[in-house]
């Protein structure tokens, strides 16, 4: 009989063991919020569907503080989310060659950030010229 | 030497499975110089101190993989990380994380080598090619497709750090993954059908949600979480495509 | 006590014992293989291999060439039939670990590129990077995996060979995650154990290069040859040990004194040129390297400090970009171990011990003078090395006679079967018993360190760089004592899941007759020839009365027996070892002299 | 070995998160802040008229629909694994609700958008 008994610990409470974990989880959790805000837009798109008045009692509701304070957090989370969206991008992405030498992973996480700051302000502006 | 050496105190998870119920931390104090690594503060332990204390260890420079142990909390080399970076406060070391403790700081390593086993990890050859006809041609370009994912040392630090593991130990796991991604991204290679029916399953690529620890630990650079990460594409491509592009079906 | 009955066992999964392996696997897939290791394979220590693999390849390169540097670099203590077999096969089998998708360095066209070595007369080390040990093991070892035969017992100790009927039919392994032992019946066995660095004090080596499969082969009556033939590598890292690879000078570092001065030009070596050139200076072979080292810390001209007396690497003229593409692995332990930036800082560095030249007496196909035994890679000595290794001999060496040892140990299994299995299994139960001696020891004392301390201690003093027939005598003296003091070794641990302690017991009693053996052919052999430099009054090579190999034979309790045997001479007549501009003399006054007469 | 249906939920996930990443904080900031509080743009930007009209074009129908469904798949997919970390096992049960809100989601403004005639 063998006298092996390999011990097994357990992974309670992991995501505290290591602020790399916090971090992940923080990353994790912006869907949280993210599915807040689509399903926000969601109620809004049905007001919309049930006519002005619905409609424009969503756009009051839109206005409490309650609100503001969640959208600011929304905003701050969206930030957060394009941040560690383009930081782990390198590691989504084939090694990629540029004559001759190899794509740094700065740089593509640059180059997604720029994107992002670009596809912000193009949004903003289209829609200020809509309005 | 011996006006500059200081003493430095180090805890040991020790676990003996013939007498220990669950593991126990151990306080040994250590006189040390500037240049010893923590592996070298174990072996002044089991030479001098409690002969009783069990780790793996070889090369001492960080290319056989043996003496991978947590740090202080974190998945390390022992043989090159220093003890100076820890004084005056001491330090802890504990089995690798994730894995079965064996006995005292070595782990079981059967499930890792198990693995490494089942991904064919050789060359399967896109053209054969006999001995005579020389070696394949394979620019520097082509070799560094792969350079990096062959660099990988098995020392596990990687699976350590892996919360998907972890919690699912039927996931591949980093190491183990990146070493198939090797094979695959050679030019001399046309095995990649093969593996990817691993690749492609709940256990490969997909086990693994990008937390993206195990290239922070990896201590050669092989970047696992890149190794994984980029075939989520092709294997995504290949689910939606494999019954229009020829031979792409699979199993 | 578990029996497993394989057609052959392979003791040592490092390159030789894995290359082995593959071999007998390929020569018949109906053998059953039992391939033992005391570590995962891919821990052994071929993976700290640095340089690289050497095999003819460029066109202006020749077997004949390769041949000559091996045979003069050797101090003409060589086989010069196996040395002769071995520069041929070398390139078939650089090519095979191509195939098998080994990562070597390339040349833009594609083609596999090769680096200059110390002591070579043209470029032909094939390397991968700086890292071409680990990356032909983790070759050959996932290679391997391909092979249903081949049956692995990772982490299982050898601790004695079976032998019945005058022949070796198997070896007795403790599984450590157990404790228990499995006996490994075997009609042919294969030695691939390494080497022995262990048994000195600063050595590049491993922990787990103790000698074991030299020691066992040698209580078996096995005589081991040459063995006061022992490397000094001369750029290592004070203390520890570690290795900066010959490649750093092979990609063109300098080796500096304390007063910035190549001092190597004062040795027979120079005239120092800006760029490397083969057989010159900073490449010229280990043993002149380290022992100009000795005469400069004479000299007082070493750099004395905390690190003791050392000399300095410079690669700083490389500059950053080349030396983290050629030598990542050097740029990283210097940083890492020594806080040291070799772009900007030259690196400190001294001599210590490397390479065992000698080993198990083999024939030129691997077979030692028991039936049934073979032996292969740096445990092993087939006869290349003779009195000092060039640097990438020895990783081809696994290759080509890894697949030899496969293809004769084949051959043998099929030409045998098992006799008294019975006789075998009660050896076995003997074996055991002693090997588990030693945990239960009550009586002991003897503190192990402190044995193997004063081991190491006394290898470095009496057999070290130069040697002296006084200190030597001292050694042998020490190693007999210590002999003694272990049968009262005191063990802590009595567990048997992975009890390391009791495991570096039995290592320390390998080690302890591995060192007996060198003390003894040291100091019985009254000349200087390659590794083995004295200085009492043998300054000189000796060819009337020491172009012989030396055979020590085992005992028991008492001090080896050292016979002589005869070197096979083919082509190439002793000469004048010489390098620079010295060898470049020697070559052509040897030439003219074939041309003459 | 089984061939996993990840790719689904991913491609999805992947979709979801780009948006989210590229064009995400300016949404936020206009619906949710600018606005309805009435800076940087006029605050008739979203009134009803003007929704409705940007709702009636298709390129409107597709980009609303793309916000909110890929939005509800990107954080299905990742509320998912979150709660496989916290160590929620009852894989069947979790997929239904993280999955299946997603596609309620998907379906209701499919729907909507689809009754809004022009
Ligand atoms: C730092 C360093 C750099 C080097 N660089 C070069 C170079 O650039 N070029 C070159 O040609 N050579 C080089 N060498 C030399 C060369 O690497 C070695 O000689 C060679 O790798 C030895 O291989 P091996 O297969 O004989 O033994 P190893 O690789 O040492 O393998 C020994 C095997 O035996 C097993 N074993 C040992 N004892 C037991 C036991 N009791 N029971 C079970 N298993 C056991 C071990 O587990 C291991 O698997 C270098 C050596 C060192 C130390
Ligand atoms: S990928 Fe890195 S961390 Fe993981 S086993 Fe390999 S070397 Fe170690
Ligand atoms: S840490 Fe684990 S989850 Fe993926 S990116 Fe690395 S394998
Ligand atoms: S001892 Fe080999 S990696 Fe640390």
């Amino acid at each position: 009989m063998s006298n092996r008994r390999p011990y097994v610990r357990s992974m309670d409470g992991w995501w505290k063991r290591d602020p790399y974990f916090i971090r992940y989880m923080a990353r994790e959790v912006t869907a949280v919020f993210v599915a807040l805000y689509a399903i926000v837009l969601l109620f809004g798109l049905v007001r919309l569907g049930q006519g002005e008045a619905a409609f424009n009692g969503w756009l009051q509701y839109l206005k409490t503080p309650w609100m503001l304070v969640f959208h600011l957090i929304v905003l701050a989370v969206f930030c957060y989310h394009t941040w560690s969206w383009f930081n782990i991008m390198p590691k989504t992405m084939p090694i990629i060659f540029m004559g001759g030498k190899r794509l740094q992973p700065g740089t593509i996480t640059g180059t997604g950030l720029a994107a992002s700051v670009v596809a912000c302000l193009a949004v903003l502006f289209i829609v200020r010229g809509m309005s | 030497m011996a006006e500059n050496e200081k003493i430095i105190e180090i805890e040991v998870l020790r676990y003996r499975p013939e007498q220990d119920k669950e593991p126990v931390l151990q306080t040994y104090k250590v006189p040390f110089t500037d240049d010893m690594s923590v592996l070298q503060g174990l072996q002044y332990i089991k030479d001098y101190l409690d002969g009783t204390v069990s780790f793996r260890w070889s090369c001492r420079m960080a290319i056989c993989g043996s003496c991978g142990m947590m740090i202080d909390g974190k998945p390390k080399l022992s043989c090159k990380t220093f003890l100076r970076d820890y004084y005056p406060g001491g330090l802890r070391v504990e089995a690798l994380a994730h894995l079965p403790i064996e006995r005292d700081l070595v782990v079981d390593a059967t499930d890792f080598v198990t693995k490494l086993e089942s991904i064919k990890p050789y060359i399967i050859p896109k053209e054969p090619r006999a001995l005579e006809q020389g070696e394949y041609l394979q620019t520097p370009q082509q070799r560094d497709m792969y350079e990096q994912f062959s660099s990988c040392i098995n020392c596990m630090l990687c699976y350590a750090a892996c919360p998907q593991y972890g919690l699912n130990p039927k996931f591949t796991g980093p190491g183990i993954l990146a070493l198939m991604h090797r094979y695959n991204a050679d030019s001399r290679d046309g095995g990649q059908a093969e593996r990817n029916e691993l690749g492609y399953a709940d256990e490969g690529y997909w086990g693994c949600t990008a937390v993206g620890y195990c290239s922070e630990v990896c201590p050669k650079g092989v970047d696992p979480a890149n190794a994984i990460n980029q075939n989520k594409m092709n294997s995504a491509i290949n689910y939606f495509t494999r019954f229009v592009t020829p031979g792409g079906a699979g199993k | 006590m578990e029996v497993f009955k394989a057609d052959v066992a392979i003791v040592g999964a490092g390159g030789a014992g894995l290359r082995a392996a593959i071999a007998v696997a390929e020569a018949d897939p109906k053998l059953k293989i039992a391939l033992i290791s005391k570590v995962y394979p891919m821990r052994s220590h071929t993976v700290a291999a640095e340089g690289g693999a050497a095999a003819v390849t460029r066109p202006d390169d020749s077997l004949d060439h390769h041949f000559n540097d091996t045979v003069g670099g050797g101090d003409w203590l060589c086989e010069q039939d196996v040395v002769e077999y071995f520069v041929e096969h070398a390139h078939e089998e650089m090519v095979q670990m191509e195939h098998w998708g080994c990562p070597w360095s390339r040349k833009e066209d594609g083609h596999v590129n090769v680096r200059a070595f110390g002591g070579m007369k043209i470029e032909r080390t094939w390397f991968a990077a700086d890292k071409t040990g680990f990356h032909m093991l983790h070759t050959l070892f996932q290679t391997s995996i391909k092979y249903p035969s081949i049956k692995r017992f990772d982490e299982y100790f050898c601790s004695d060979l079976m032998v019945e009927d005058g022949r070796c039919q198997g070896v007795l392994a403790i599984q450590i995650a157990t404790g228990e032992f499995t006996l490994i019946e075997a009609k042919a066995v294969i030695i691939a154990t390494g080497g022995a660095g262990r048994v000195f004090r600063e050595n590049t080596n491993g922990g787990i290069v103790t000698g074991d499969g030299m020691a066992l082969a040698y209580r078996h009556g096995v005589p081991l040859r040459d063995m006061e033939f022992v490397q000094y590598h001369p750029t290592c890292m004070p203390r520890t040990g570690l290795l900066f690879t010959e490649a750093c000078r092979g990609e063109g570092g300098f080796l500096l004194n304390k007063d910035g001065y190549r001092y190597l030009q004062d040795y027979g070596l120079g005239p120092p040129e800006d760029k490397p050139r083969n057989k010159f200076m900073e490449l010229g072979p280990r043993d002149r390297l380290s022992q100009a080292f000795w005469h400069e810390q004479q000299k007082g001209r070493t750099i004395e400090g905390p690190l003791g007396s050392v000399v300095q690497l410079d690669l700083r003229h490389l500059g950053e970009a080349y030396l983290r593409e050629r030598l990542p692995q050097i740029y990283e332990l210097a940083e890492e171990f020594l806080g040291v930036d070799p772009a900007h800082a030259p690196i400190p560095v001294v001599p210590a011990v490397h390479y065992t030249m000698g080993g198990i007496l083999a024939d030129g196909k691997t077979a030692s003078s028991l039936p049934g035994l073979y032996s292969v890679g740096e445990c092993s000595s087939v006869g290349i090395h003779g009195a000092n290794r060039l640097g990438s001999n020895s990783l081809t060496e696994l290759c080509v006679f890894g697949k030899v040892a496969g293809v004769e140990a084949a051959k043998f299994a099929k030409s045998v079967s098992i006799s008294n299995p019975g006789a075998i299994e009660k050896q076995a139960a003997a074996a055991q018993a002693r090997a588990l001696g030693i945990v239960n020891n009550s009586g002991g004392t003897e503190r192990m360190a402190v044995l193997r301390t004063e081991m190491a201690k006394s290898m470095e003093s009496g057999c070290g760089i130069y040697r002296l027939g006084t200190t030597m005598q001292e050694t042998c003296n020490k190693i007999d004592e210590l002999r003694q003091r272990y049968k009262k070794l005191k063990l802590e641990d009595r567990s048997k899941v992975y009890n390391t302690e009791w495991l570096l017991g039995i290592e320390l009693g390998f080690l302890l007759d591995v060192a007996q053996s060198m003390a003894y052919s040291a100091i019985n052999r009254k000349e200087s020839r390659g590794s083995h430099q004295r200085i009492d009054g043998f300054e000189q090579r000796d060819d009337a009365n020491f172009l012989k190999h030396s055979l020590a034979y085992y005992t028991g309790d008492g001090t080896p027996r050292i016979e002589y045997g005869d070197v096979k001479i083919t082509k190439s007549k002793p000469a004048t070892r010489a390098y620079g501009a010295a060898g470049v003399k020697a070559d052509k006054d040897r030439k003219n002299e074939a041309a003459n007469g | 070995m089984k061939r996993s249906n990840e790719p689904i939920f991913w491609s999805l996930f992947g979709a979801g998160g780009m948006l989210a990443a590229l064009i995400g904080p300016a949404l936020v900031f206009i619906t949710g802040i600018a606005v309805p509080f009435g800076f940087v743009f006029s605050p008739d930007t979203m009134s009803y008229a003007h929704m409705l009209a940007f709702s009636q074009s298709w390129a409107g129908k597709v980009f609303v629909l793309a916000v909110i469904a890929l939005f509800l798949w990107h954080a299905a997919h990742r509320i998912h694994i979150l709660l496989h970390d916290f160590g929620v096992h009852a894989v069947t049960a979790v997929r239904v609700l993280c999955y299946g809100g997603a596609f309620a989601g998907t379906v209701i403004a499919a729907y909507t958008l689809l009754m809004i005639k022009a």
